[in-house]
C-alpha cells in the first residue's frame, strides 16, 4: 500500500512541477507587456520607471532563471503580489480558498448523499421502470448547464421564494451554490454507482454470497456495496476536481467569496500573478485530495492494503 | 441405491416471454440420491449451468424456469417458496478466482452464512470452519482465516469455496466445472477432494463438465445436454461403453484419448531448423495499480531444436512460459538473452525491413480464433495480407490464392468476403491456419489453437493441421497444456515449468517412461476417459520439483534431474 | 446599527496611491481626510486646510491645518503627515499611480505642525481640485506594514476595521471626528455605529438583498428601476455632477482613424440618446462635452455646435468617399470595458454602426487591460483594421484634457503642436474666464477633428436604491456617497 | 451456423444500426441531434428575422403572439437568435471536439504503438495534464490568449486531450494486443499498415462514441466559459452568452433566461443520449 500512495505522490509532485513551470512560461505567453498593464493606470511613468519594475520582477532575464528565481521566492511563500492593489497573492488566495473548499465539499457531500442511494435503487431494480425512470433523470441532470440550473434555483429560492439569502458568506448562503453544484454531480455519482452495482450484481462472488443462502439485505450491504464502491470512491478525486472546476462558474453566480470567482475576476483585470497563483493553488487542492482519495481506496481495498 | 434426495421432472427454462420467448432448457427429468455422482455434460451453451441456476432459484433476471423439482418435499421451482439455498443445495462456481469476494476475509465468508442460518455462534462458526479448512487441505488454517482472497492460489479458493458450502451442510451439492480454471495437477486435488466429500458425508453431487475424462473418473451417472436437451442419460458405464445417441458418440469420439497411440515417430537426424540457445526472458512484474509486482521468469535458459517436418509440443501448466517462448520465437516478444537461428539466419538481431522479410518463415496461431482475426476485415483480406505483403502477386493472383487456402482449410471460396462475425468458433480458426500458411511459412507456432473450441470441433482442427503438416511438410512447434493432444499430435515433446525445460524427447520415450517428476504428475493427473479404469488415490503433485541443467538420460531424451 | 451597502465590487487597495478605480475612490473617502473638500456644485472649499495661500507666479501654495484632529490610531494629524502623503505619492521606486495628477510639486515643506508649503515647478491650476478629491487622501504617517492590504490608519469619519478582499469591508465609526468641509449635515461623528460594504456582483442579487433588508443600500438592476420607482418600495437616488464622461477615442496612427472623415462617420452613425435611453432608461444623459457636465468650462450648447450630430447618411457618405460600402465595411475592433452593462450599449452601438457598413468587433475586458490595450493600438502602426474604444474618464477638472491629449499623451494618441499650445495655457491661466475660453477652444478642436467624442454621462452607474427606513443618505459630486447623516429609523 | 448472407458494412459492426434504433435513447439522441443540425443547416431559411437586428419587436415581448420566443432586450427576436445559436453551438461542439479528438487519438495511438520511453513519456505527460483538469486548462487558455469564442473553443478542445488520449490510449492498447493485430506483426506488416488499416479502424467506434459523448461536454465547457464572459462576445448569439445577458432581466423577463438555458439542456442531452445509444449498440455486451 505505502508503494501504492508513494507512487500516487511522486506522480502528484510531478504534476505541482509541471506546473510551476507552466506557469512561468504563462506571462511570457501573453500578447502584451505585462509591465505596461500593471501601470496602465498611473499617469506619467516613465520608461526608466517600467524598466525597473521590468528588473525588480526579473522579465529581463533568461526564462530558467526566471524559473529559478520565481521557485525561490515560491518556497518562501512568495506567490508575488497582485497587480490590482499589489497584496500578496498567497494572502488573496488564502483568504477565499476555505470558502471554495467548504463549498466543494458541501457540494461533494450532496452529490454523494443524493447520487449514491439513487444508483443503488437503480441498480437495485435494474430494468424496472423504478431504475428506468431514475436513468432518465440522471441523464438530464448531466446535461443541464449548472450555470443555468443555478440561475433557476437563484431566481426561485431566493428571488421569487426568499427563502434563502442572496449574498455573504454564512452557512445559509452555501445551501443553493451547493446543491446547484452537488445536483450536477449527483447525476454522475448516480450513474456510476448504478453500472458499478450492476457490475458487481452480476459477479460470481454475488452469487456464491447468495447461493450460501444469504439474505438479500445482507448480500447487498456487505458483499455488493463494499466492492460496488470502490470505483466510486476512486472517481472521488477526480469528481472533486470538477467541483473545484465547477465552482468557478456557480462562485460567480452566487457572489460566493472563492477563488474561482477571484480567477475571473484576474483574468478580467489580467491580474497575472494571480492567475498564477490560482493555476497553481488549483492544483495543489485537486492532487492533493487525489492522493488522498487513492489513499482511502487503498485502505479500503485489501488488494491494494496488503500488497 | 439409496434414498431419492431430489426429483427434477419437466425442468424447462425460457429466456423472455411471450413471441419474443427463447427456450434455454427443455423439459430436463432425472434423480439424484444421497452419496450419488450425477454427471451433467455437453458443450458450451448446451444449458447445464441454467439448469442449476434454476435449481438453486438463482436464475437472471428475464429467464424463468417451469416444471417439477421435488426436494424435501417442495417444489424448488415454485416461485413462492424460498430455496434452502446453502443449507440445503450447496454450489460451486467454475472460476475460484471471482468466486470469492475480494473484499472481505476469508473467515468473514466462511462463517457468515452459518450465522445468518442460525447453525452457530460466531465462536463457535470459527471453530468449524478452521476445522473444515484443514479438512479440505488448506495449510494453517487459523492464518488464512484472516486473508483476503487474492492472497490465496486458485486451488485454495476452489478449496474454500468447496469448504463455505460444505459448513452449511447441504444435502446437494452442485458443482459447476469446477477445475477447467485450475492446472491439471491442480484440478486432479479438487476431484479427489470432491470425491472424498461425498464419501463421507453422502451428499448427493452434481458435477457439470465438458470434460469426457472428469465423468469417466468422477460420476456414476451421466446425464448428456446438448442445445438445452437432454440426449442421453444413464450409468457411466453404460453411456461410455454403449452411447445411443449420435451426439454422444461424437462427444467421445473427440477426446484425445491418452491410451492412443499418436503418429509415427520420424527419424530426427537433419539439419535443425530452428535452433534455440540460453533463451532467457524476465518480466519486472505485472503491474497491478501501479504497484511493480516481483520479478517473473517467463523463460529462463531455455535451448531447444527443431527439425524440419517435425512437431514439436511444449506443455506445462499455465504460466510455465509456453506463450512467451513462442512469442519471442515470432518475434512478437524481445528476448532478454540468447539466440534463435532459423535456417542460418540469426533471428533475434534483425530489425527493420530485413525483419518483416524474415517473418514470412514463422507464422503463428492463437487460441482464441475470434480475437486473432480483426473484426474489420473480411476473412479474404486477412488471408491475402501476408501474400500482399511479402509477394508481388497482382490482385487477381492474390484472390486465386485466397480461394485456394479457404478451400484447402475446409472453408468454400466464396467466404472471401464475409467477416468473422458471421463464422464458427471452429470456422474462424479455419481462417487462422488459411492465413498461417498463406506466405509458406518454414515454421508455424500454434499456441493452444484447439483449447477455446468445443471438443467436438476440437478433433477437426487437429486433423486439418495433421493434413498440412503430411501434405505440406510443415514444421511446427505446438503449445498446449493439454497431454492428450499433445500426445496425438507431437512427434516429440518438450515439458515445461517456472521458464525451464525439464523433459524433453520423442514422444512415446516421454510417455510411456517419464524421468522427470514433473512430468509423471503432469501424466498422473490427467484424467483416463475411461469409467473401468477409474484410479482410486493418486500421487498428488509435489510443490517443488527439481531444475538443474539437463541430462542426456536416454538418446534424444533429455531431463533436469 | 450597521449600515450595509452593497456595490458590483470591491476596492483595489486600501492605499490611495495604488489605485484609480471609482469603487476605491468611494471608500478613501470614508476613511480618510483631504487637505479641500467640493461643495455641492463641485468647487473646492476648505476641509483640514482651513485657508491657503499662493505666490502670485502661482508655484507656491502655504496651506493652514486644522488643530486636534487625530488619525484613528490616536496620534495628532498635521502638516508632516501631509508631507508623508506628498513625499510618497513622489516616491522614486513606488510612485503614486496619479502622480501626474498632483502636478510639478518639487518640495513640501513642513514650516509648522499646522502649516505645509508646497513648492511647484511650474503653475499648476487643477492642483487645488485635485486636493480636494479623494486621490489626495491623507495618509497618518504611522502607517507602516501591512498599510493598503490589512491595516489603513486614516482620520476619516470612518474607521477599518477589517477588509476580506472580494467579500466585505468592515469600518466602525470615528467617534471623536470633526468635520470642516466634507459634504454632510453632520459636523461631527456618523449616528450609525458601523458600516459594511458587501460585495455583490450580481444586481439581482443585490436587489433581493434590499428587499429582504440585509442590505441598505445598492445599485439595483437598471431594467428594474422604473419598477422599484412605481411601487415605491425603495427609494431611488441617483448621483448627480459624476464627473464621468464617456466617449469615442480611436487609434489614430494607423488607417483607417488616421483619416478624419473615418472617425466623423463614427461619430455621426452613433446615436448615443437613443442607445442610452433603450439600455439606462432615464437614469443616464447624453454629453455633448468631452468633459463632464459640474466640471469647469462644460456647456452644452457650445459643445452642441461642433459635435458631429447623429446622421446616418452623412455617415455613409464619409465612408463612400473613403472606398468603404455595405459590401466592403470598414472593420474596426470596438474595446468595452467590463460592467455597468457597458457591453449591452456596445452592441447597441455595433448595431447602430453595422446600419452604415462599419464591422465592429466587440472586445470586452477590465478597464486596466483597456487602458494598456488602447496604449498598444496607438503604439501599432500597422495593418488596415481599425480599433477604436469606449473610454471612461472621470475628472473633476477640465485638466483631463491635458493628460488625454497633451504629448505625449495618456495613451500615445492623437496630438498635434497647435492643441498642445492650446492645452498648456489652460493650465497656467489663473484668471476663470480665460481659462473657461481656452478650454472651449480645446474642446471645439477635439470635436471638429472628432478625436474625442462625447457620448454620456453615466448618471447610471450611480443609481443608488436604498430602503425606506434609511434617512439622510446623499451623494456628493463626483459620486462620494456620504454616510454620516444615515439614521436608520424604525 | 447462422451465417448470413450478405455483407455489413466496413464501419460498423454487425446490426448496428438496427440496435442503435432499438434502444430508445438513441433514437431519441439522434432525432434531437439531427433536428438541431436541420436548424444550423437551414438558419437562415427557418429564422424569421435577422438575429441582430435591434428593434425587430419591442423589448421584452413575452414568447407567444408575432414572435414565437419573444424578444430580448434590444428587441431582437428570441427564435431566430437561438436557431443562429444552434450553429454557432454545433460548430463550437464540432472544432473543439476536433481538435481533442485528432490530438487525442494521434497521441494515444502513437503511445500504444510505439511503446517504450515515447509511451513513457506521451502518457505521463497527458497523467499530469489531465489531473489539471479540463475547467482550468481551459482557464488558463482564455487567461493567456484573451476572452473569445474562439480562443474558448480552442481552450476547450486542448483541455479535452488528455482525455481522449487516455482513452484511445487504452483502447489501442487493447487492440495492439489482440491475436490479429499480432498475426499482422507477424505478417510482416509495416507500421503504416498497422495503424491505419488495423489499429485505426478498430479504436474508431470507440473514439465516435466518446467523441459523441465528448461534443456535449465541450458545448456545455465553451458555454460555461461564454456564461463567465471568457468566450463568446456579442452581437454573437451563443446561447451561454444569452444566458450571461438575461440574468440582468430574471425578474423582468424571464425567458431570455429560461429559452438559452433550455436550449442549451436540449442539445446536451441529444448528444449524451446519442452517445448512450452508440455506445450500447457498439458494444453488445454492454447492452442494458
Ligand atoms: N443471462 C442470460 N440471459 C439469457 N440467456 C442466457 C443468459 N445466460 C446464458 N444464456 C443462454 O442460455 C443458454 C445456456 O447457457 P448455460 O450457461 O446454461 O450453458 P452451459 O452449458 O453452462 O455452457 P458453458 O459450458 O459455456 O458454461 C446459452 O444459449 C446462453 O447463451
Ligand atoms: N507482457 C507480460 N508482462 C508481464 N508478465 C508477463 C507478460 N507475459 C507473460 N508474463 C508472465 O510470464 C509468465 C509466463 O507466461 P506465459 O503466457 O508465457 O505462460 P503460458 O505457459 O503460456 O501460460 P498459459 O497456459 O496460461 O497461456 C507468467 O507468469 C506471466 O504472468
Ligand atoms: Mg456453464
Ligand atoms: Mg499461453
Amino acid at each position: 500500500m505505502w508503494r501504492f500512495i508513494g507512487t500516487r505522490v511522486a506522480m502528484g509532485a510531478l504534476t505541482i512541477w509541471v506546473t510551476t513551470m507552466l506557469v512561468t512560461l504563462l506571462i511570457h505567453a501573453v500578447p502584451g507587456d505585462p509591465v505596461q498593464i500593471m501601470y496602465a493606470q498611473s499617469q506619467g511613468t516613465t520608461p526608466e520607471q517600467i524598466e525597473q519594475v521590468r528588473r525588480s520582477l526579473g522579465l529581463d532575464r533568461s526564462i530558467p532563471v526566471q524559473y529559478l528565481m520565481y521557485l525561490e521566492r515560491l518556497f518562501q511563500g512568495d506567490l508575488g503580489n497582485t497587480i490590482r492593489g499589489g497584496q500578496p497573492v498567497l494572502e488573496v488566495i488564502m483568504q477565499r480558498l476555505p470558502n471554495t473548499l467548504v463549498l466543494a465539499v458541501a457540494s461533494m457531500f450532496i452529490a454523494i448523499v443524493i447520487g449514491v442511494p439513487i444508483g443503488f435503487l437503480a441498480a437495485y431494480r435494474e430494468g424496472t421502470i423504478v431504475d428506468i425512470g431514475l436513468m432518465v433523470l440522471a441523464i438530464a441532470g448531466i446535461s443541464m448547464p449548472h450555470f443555468w440550473l443555478g440561475l433557476m434555483l437563484l431566481f426561485f429560492f431566493a428571488l421569487e421564494l426568499g427563502w434563502l439569502p442572496v449574498s455573504g458568506n454564512g452557512p445559509m448562503n452555501l445551501i443553493l451554490p451547493a446543491l446547484t453544484l452537488g445536483l450536477s454531480n449527483a447525476a454522475i455519482f448516480a450513474r456510476l454507482t448504478r453500472s458499478s452495482m450492476i457490475d458487481v450484481m452480476n459477479q460470481d462472488f454475488v452469487q456464491t454470497a447468495f447461493a450460501k443462502g444469504l439474505p438479500k439485505a445482507i448480500v447487498l450491504r456487505r458483499h455488493v456495496l463494499r466492492a460496488g464502491l470502490l470505483p466510486v470512491v476512486t472517481m472521488m478525486g477526480l469528481q472533486f476536481a470538477f467541483m473545484m472546476g465547477g465552482a468557478i462558474v456557480v462562485e460567480n453566480i452566487f457572489s460566493w467569496n472563492g477563488v474561482g470567482r477571484m480567477a475571473v475576476e484576474a483574468i478580467f483585470q489580467r491580474d497575472y500573478p494571480i492567475i498564477q497563483g490560482f493555476i497553481l493553488t488549483f492544483s495543489v487542492v485537486v492532487v492533493v485530495v487525489a492522493i488522498a482519495v487513492d489513499a482511502l481506496y487503498a485502505v479500503l481495498d485489501p488488494r491494494i492494503r496488503r500488497a | 441405491m439409496s434414498s431419492v434426495l431430489l426429483s427434477v421432472r419437466d425442468l424447462s427454462v425460457t429466456h423472455g416471454s411471450g413471441t419474443r420467448a427463447v427456450p434455454l432448457v427443455h423439459s430436463v427429468n432425472f434423480d439424484l440420491a444421497r452419496g450419488q455422482i450425477l454427471s451433467i455434460v455437453g458443450e458450451s451453451g448446451s444449458g447445464k449451468s441454467m439448469t442449476s441456476k434454476a435449481l438453486m432459484g438463482l436464475l437472471p433476471p428475464n429467464v424463468t424456469a417451469t416444471g417439477e423439482a421435488q426436494f424435501r418435499g417442495a417444489n424448488l421451482l415454485d416461485k413462492n417458496i424460498a430455496p434452502p439455498r446453502g443449507t440445503g443445495i450447496g454450489l460451486i462456481f467454475q472460476e475460484p478466482m471471482t468466486a470469492l469476494t475480494p473484499v472481505l476475509t476469508i473467515g468473514m465468508q466462511l462463517t457468515e452464512a452459518m450465522v445468518v442460518h442460525g447453525l452457530a455462534d460466531a465462536r463457535d462458526a470459527k471453530a468449524r470452519a478452521i476445522q473444515m479448512l484443514e479438512r479440505v487441505g488448506i495449510p494453517n488454517p487459523k492464518q488464512r482465516m484472516t486473508q483476503y482472497p487474492h492472497e490465496l492460489s486458485g486451488g485454495m479458493r476452489q478449496r474454500v469455496m468447496i469448504a463455505m458450502m460444505m459448513l452449511l451442510e447441504p444435502d446437494i451439492l452442485i458443482a459447476d466445472e469446477p477445475t477447467t480454471a485450475l492446472d491439471v495437477t491442480v484440478q486432479a486435488q479438487i476431484l479427489d477432494l470432491l470425491r472424498d466429500i461425498v464419501r463421507d458425508t453422502d451428499v448427493g453431487l452434481i458435477l457439470i463438465t465438458h470434460d469426457m475424462g472428469v465423468v469417466a473418473e468422477m460420476a456414476e451417472d451421466v446425464m448428456v445436454m446438448k442445445a438445452g436437451r437432454v440426449v442421453e442419460a444413464g450409468s457411466v458405464h453404460q453411456i461410455f461403453q454403449a452411447p445411443g445417441d449420435a451426439y454422444t458418440r461424437a462427444l467421445l469420439d473427440a477426446v484425445p484419448s491418452v491410451e492412443t497411440a499418436s503418429v509415427d515417430s520420424k527419424p530426427t537426424d537433419s539439419q535443425a531448423l530452428l535452433s534455440i540457445r540460453h533463451l532467457s526472458k524476465t518480466f519486472s512484474g505485472g503491474r497491478a495499480f501501479g504497484i511493480a509486482a516481483s520479478v517473473t521468469r517467463a523463460v529462463d535458459d531455455v535451448s531447444l531444436d527443431i527439425m524440419p517436418g517435425e512437431t514439436l509440443a511444449l506443455v506445462g501448466e499455465s504460466g510455465s512460459g509456453k506463450s512467451t517462448l513462442g512469442r519471442i520465437l515470432a518475434r512478437l516478444t524481445k528476448a532478454d538473452k540468447g539466440n534463435v537461428t532459423l535456417a542460418g539466419t540469426d533471428l533475434l538481431s534483425l530489425e527493420g525491413a530485413p525483419l518483416r522479410q524474415e517473418r514470412r518463415k514463422i507464422q503463428m496461431i492463437f487460441q482464441d480464433p475470434y480475437a486473432s482475426l480483426d473484426p474489420r476485415q473480411s476473412v479474404g483480406a486477412a488471408i491475402a495480407e501476408p501474400i500482399k505483403i511479402q509477394t508481388t502477386l497482382s490482385k487477381a493472383d492474390r484472390a486465386k490464392r485466397v480461394a485456394q487456402l479457404l478451400s484447402r482449410v475446409g472453408l468454400t471460396p466464396d467466404m472471401a468476403s464475409r467477416f468473422p462475425h458471421e463464422f464458427s468458433g471452429g470456422q474462424r480458426q479455419r481462417v487462422s491456419i488459411a492465413r498461417a500458411i498463406a506466405a509458406g511459412p518454414e515454421l508455424i507456432i500454434a499456441d493452444e489453437p484447439t483449447s477455446a473450441l468445443d471438443v467436438s470441433i476440437q478433433a477437426q482442427i487437429l486433423d486439418l493441421l495433421s493434413d498440412l503438416k503430411s501434405e505440406n511438410g510443415l514444421t511446427m512447434l505446438f503449445i498446449s497444456h493439454d497431454l492428450a493432444v499433445v500426445r496425438q499430435v507431437a512427434d516429440r515433446i518438450a515439458v515445461m515449468r517456472a521458464g525451464r525445460i525439464l523433459e524433453f524427447g520423442p514422444t512415446e520415450a516421454v510417455w510411456a517412461s517419464p524421468r522427470h517428476p514433473y512430468t509423471k504428475a503432469l501424466i498422473d493427473a490427467a484424467p483416463v476417459p475411461d469409467p473401468s479404469r477409474k484410479r482410486s488415490a493418486r500421487a498428488h503433485a509435489l510443490d517443488t520439483f527439481p531444475m538443474t541443467p539437463l541430462i542426456e538420460a536416454a538418446p534424444g531424451h533429455w531431463v533436469a534431474l | 446599527e450597521d449600515i450595509v451597502w452593497a456595490r458590483y465590487g470591491d476596492i483595489d487597495s486600501l492605499d490611495p496611491h495604488r489605485a484609480t478605480s471609482t469603487l476605491s475612490l468611494q471608500v478613501w473617502s470614508l476613511m480618510y481626510d483631504t487637505l479641500l473638500a467640493m461643495d455641492a456644485e463641485g468647487n473646492p472649499v476648505p476641509h483640514f486646510a482651513k485657508s491657503w495661500t499662493a505666490n502670485d507666479a502661482g508655484t507656491e501654495y502655504t496651506f493652514n491645518l486644522e488643530g486636534g484632529v487625530m488619525c484613528h490610531d490616536g496620534t495628532p494629524l498635521d502638516a508632516n503627515d501631509v508631507k508623508y502623503t506628498i513625499d510618497a505619492a513622489f516616491d522614486e521606486t513606488t510612485p503614486s499611480l496619479t502622480k501626474g495628477s498632483w502636478g510639478p510639486i518639487t518640495a513640501a515643506e513642513v514650516i509648522d505642525p499646522l502649516t505645509i508649503k508646497l513648492t511647484l515647478e511650474s503653475p499648476f491650476v487643477a492642483m487645488i481640485p485635485f486636493l480636494a478629491d479623494s486621490f489626495s487622501s491623507i495618509i497618518c504617517d504611522t502607517n507602516g506594514e501591512g498599510f493598503g492590504t490589512t491595516t489603513a490608519i486614516g482620520s476619516g469619519p470612518w474607521k477599518l476595521v477589517s477588509w476580506t478582499k472580494g467579500d466585505r469591508l468592515v469600518f466602525e465609526k470615528n467617534a471623536d471626528y470633526t468635520n470642516f468641509g466634507k459634504l454632510a449635515d453632520n459636523p461631527g461623528a456618523p449616528y450609525e455605529d458601523g458600516l459594511i460594504i458587501t460585495v455583490v456582483p450580481e444586481p439581482q442579487a443585490r436587489y433581493a438583498a434590499l428587499t429582504t433588508g440585509e442590505v441598505h443600500i445598492a445599485e439595483p438592476p437598471f431594467d428594474d428601476v422604473p419598477a422599484i420607482k412605481d411601487s415605491g418600495e425603495l427609494d431611488i437616488i441617483v448621483a448627480e455632477n459624476t464627473g464621468q464622461n464617456v466617449f469615442w477615442e480611436f487609434a489614430v496612427h494607423r488607417p483607417p482613424f488616421n483619416d478624419v472623415r473615418a472617425r466623423l462617420a463614427v461619430a455621426h452613425a452613433t446615436d448615443a440618446a437613443t442607445a442610452i435611453s433603450l439600455i439606462y432608461g432615464d437614469l443616464s444623459i447624453p454629453e455633448n462635452c468631452p468633459i463632464s457636465r459640474g466640471v469647469f468650462g462644460n456647456d452644452q450648447d457650445f459643445c452642441a455646435q461642433y459635435r458631429p450630430a447623429y446622421d446616418p447618411e452623412k455617415s455613409k457618405e464619409l465612408l463612400a468617399e473613403l472606398g468603404y460600402s455595405m459590401d466592403k465595411p470598414l472593420e474596426t475592433a470596438l474595446l468595452v470595458w467590463t460592467g455597468g452593462n457597458r457591453q449591452k450599449l456596445g452592441e447597441v452601438f455595433q448595431a447602430q454602426l453595422a446600419e452604415v457598413g462599419i464591422k465592429a468587433t466587440i472586445e470586452i475586458m477590465d478597464i486596466g487591460s483597456l487602458n494598456a490595450r488602447v496604449r498598444q493600438e496607438n503604439e501599432n502602426t500597422e495593418g488596415t483594421t481599425g480599433s477604436m474604444d469606449m473610454m471612461t474618464w472621470s475628472w473633476y477638472d477640465p485638466d483631463i484634457l491635458y493628460a488625454l491629449w497633451h504629448t505625449p499623451g495618456a495613451y500615445r494618441g492623437y496630438t498635434s503642436p497647435e492643441l498642445d499650445a492650446i492645452l498648456d495655457e489652460t493650465r497656467v491661466l489663473t484668471d476663470p474666464d480665460a481659462r473657461k475660453a481656452k478650454v472651449q477652444e480645446a474642446m471645439k478642436y477635439l470635436l471638429e477633428n472628432a478625436i474625442h467624442v462625447p457620448l454620456y454621462t453615466p448618471g447610471w452607474e450611480w443609481v443608488f436604491a436604498v430602503r425606506p427606513e434609511v434617512e439622510g443618505f446623499k451623494v456628493a459630486p463626483f459620486v462620494y456617497p456620504i454616510f454620516s447623516d444615515i439614521k436608520i429609523g424604525g | 451456423m447462422g451465417i448470413l448472407s450478405d455483407v455489413p458494412t466496413r464501419s460498423a459492426p454487425h446490426g448496428f444500426w438496427r440496435r442503435l434504433l432499438r434502444s430508445p435513447n438513441g433514437v431519441v439522441g439522434l432525432t434531437i441531434v439531427l433536428g438541431l443540425v436541420f436548424c444550423a443547416m437551414f438558419a437562415e431559411v427557418l429564422a424569421p428575422h435577422n438575429p441582430s437586428k435591434m428593434g425587430t419587436g419591442g423589448r421584452f415581448l413575452p414568447p407567444g403572439g408575432d414572435f414565437f420566443l419573444g424578444t430580448d432586450e434590444f428587441g431582437r427576436d428570441m427564435l431566430s437568435r437561438i436557431l443562429h445559436g444552434s450553429r454557432i453551438t454545433l460548430l463550437v461542439g464540432a472544432v473543439a471536439v476536433g481538435i481533442s479528438l485528432t490530438t487525442g487519438m494521434l497521441v494515444g495511438m502513437i503511445a500504444a504503438f510505439w511503446r517504450g520511453w515515447v509511451e513513457a513519456v506521451l502518457m505521463r505527460s497527458t497523467d499530469v495534464l489531465f489531473s489539471f483538469t479540463e475547467t482550468l486548462i481551459a482557464l488558463s487558455f482564455v487567461a493567456v490568449l484573451g476572452p473569445s469564442l474562439q480562443n474558448a473553443v480552442i481552450a476547450v478542445g486542448v483541455a479535452g486531450i488528455p482525455f481522449y488520449a487516455r482513452t484511445c490510449y487504452s483502447a489501442a492498447l487493447v487492440e495492439t494486443s489482440k491475436p490479429y493485430f499480432e498475426a499482422s506483426i507477424a505478417a510482416g506488416a509495416g507500421p503504416a499498415r498497422l495503424v491505419f488499416v488495423h489499429l485505426l479502424p478498430n479504436v474508431l467506434p470507440t473514439m465516435i462514441v466518446v467523441a459523441t459523448l465528448g461534443v456535449s461536454t465541450a458545448i456545455l465547457a465553451a458555454a460555461g466559459l461564454s456564461f463567465l464572459g471568457l468566450g463568446a462576445q456579442p452581437p454573437t448569439s451563443e446561447w451561454g452568452y444569452m444566458l450571461a445577458g438575461s440574468r440582468d432581466y430574471i425578474n423582468r423577463a424571464p425567458w431570455l433566461m429560461t429559452i438559452p438555458g433550455l436550449a442549451i439542456a436540449i442539445t446536451v442531452l441529444g448528444f449524451n443520449l446519442l452517445g448512450d445509444g452508440l455506445r450500447t449498440s457498439l458494444d453488445p455486451v454492454e447492452r442494458r
